[in-house]
């Protein structure tokens, strides 16, 4: 699929981008997808702003190779990952996976994969505003958990 | 020359977002350039202490263990935390 | 939320739908969504189109009660369930399920959840048009296991 | 008086959606009523041997020893097939 990763400041249209993903595939009887957004609290504070970093290049490649991976392991159509960079605001959408499937069971599961791969192999930081200042989000150990569960 | 890159807080931490370094001679992998730029000091020297430090070699993900030779792309950033 | 579950014929929007889900709910960091559409062949057999025949009045509660289970088993903030009935044909959608959550985690397992469950409980029977005719779909002992393994 | 309703693949083969029916007497479960209809023969008769044949009282899901009492909604069906 020509157009499976996008990295971009923009916005996405989430109706636009499901029904893309099947248009014209009437083998696809499931499509499983995740939207992640800035929530206005973490770890205790309130937070007012986001910026996105990422390392050019090397996000698309992370990015390809895990969703590769999805297809060496389910029975999966297409795929669809879109990250947002930049400056983003609480309820603002940061990222969308959907994957399309004949049955939902593996659907879930590679849409699920991805997201656990991406939160954890994938070089993008979150920088966050809060009322005490600014500071980079740490990372969340459930999210090795998560990643740690598709291993073996 | 190594093309070295620097992300995140460590970007801000070291005050650049990267440099180009001639391979000093014996720094054949990740650990053992990591170790070069320790010993300039001051800022530097908590580079080979930071928690977790991650690593990318031609942009693929590293370790310390990984091969550094002459017109690689090295890249040093803390755990990412995209998603 | 008042507007949870929905059987109609018409079709629906998924972007309208899964933006509605965390309208000014900053609190939600994550949304899990699926979407069933009518594949172009069944069983082996080409499919060119399908009935969707339903139980009005146990329809919408046996769809309140998986809700409701959903939200007691899953820190979730918000549920969204639309079921098409009447003709459809391939490629059309059939069902969304959508849950907002803090984390990615439970909203993927209630999700999936609410459509196991859906599958083996919500009554919903297909019946289907191939070049032999007219069938009833036959259920499928996959979805008994799918929905088993939430059970005890 | 209790309502009986049919559906799906149910319905199409006793050529009817439902009825209202007087409850006979000592029957005060599913498996009773299952048994009442089943004895009027014809495609009636096969109604016991459906496999999988699942049944619902009050809009609820229920098995063979499900209450029934007069006033009641009990709904005949094949598994179900919806998503």
């Amino acid at each position: 699929m020509s157009n499976e990763i996008s990295v971009q400041e923009a916005d996405f249209d989430v109706g636009t981008e499901t029904a893309a993903l099947t248009a014209g595939d009437a083998r696809a009887g499931a499509v499983a997808s995740f939207v992640g957004l800035v929530r206005d609290v973490n770890d205790g504070s309130g937070v007012s702003e986001m910026t996105l970093e990422h390392y050019p290049g090397m996000t698309e490649k992370a990015l390809a190779a895990i969703v590769a991976e999805a297809k060496a392991r389910w029975d999966i159509y297409a795929v669809r990952v879109i990250h947002r960079v930049g400056r983003l605001l609480p309820c603002d959408r940061i990222v969308f996976v959907a994957v399309s499937s004949a049955h939902r069971g593996e659907a879930f599961a590679a849409c699920e994969f991805i997201m656990d791969y991406l939160k954890t192999k994938a070089p993008f930081w979150k920088r966050e505003v809060t009322p005490d200042g600014a500071r980079w989000v740490d990372a969340r150990e459930a999210d090795d958990g998560a990643a740690a569960r598709w291993e073996g | 020359m190594v093309k070295i890159l620097y992300f995140a807080s460590l970007r801000e931490k070291l005050g650049t977002s990267g440099e180009s370094l001639e391979l000093p001679a014996g720094v054949a992998d990740v650990g053992g350039l990591l170790a070069t730029l320790a010993a300039r000091g001051g800022e530097w020297a908590s580079l080979a202490a930071v928690k977790n430090l991650k690593s990318a070699v031609n942009q693929e993900m590293a370790r310390n263990g990984t091969p550094v030779k002459d017109g690689d792309e090295v890249a040093f950033f803390p755990p990412v935390t995209g998603g």
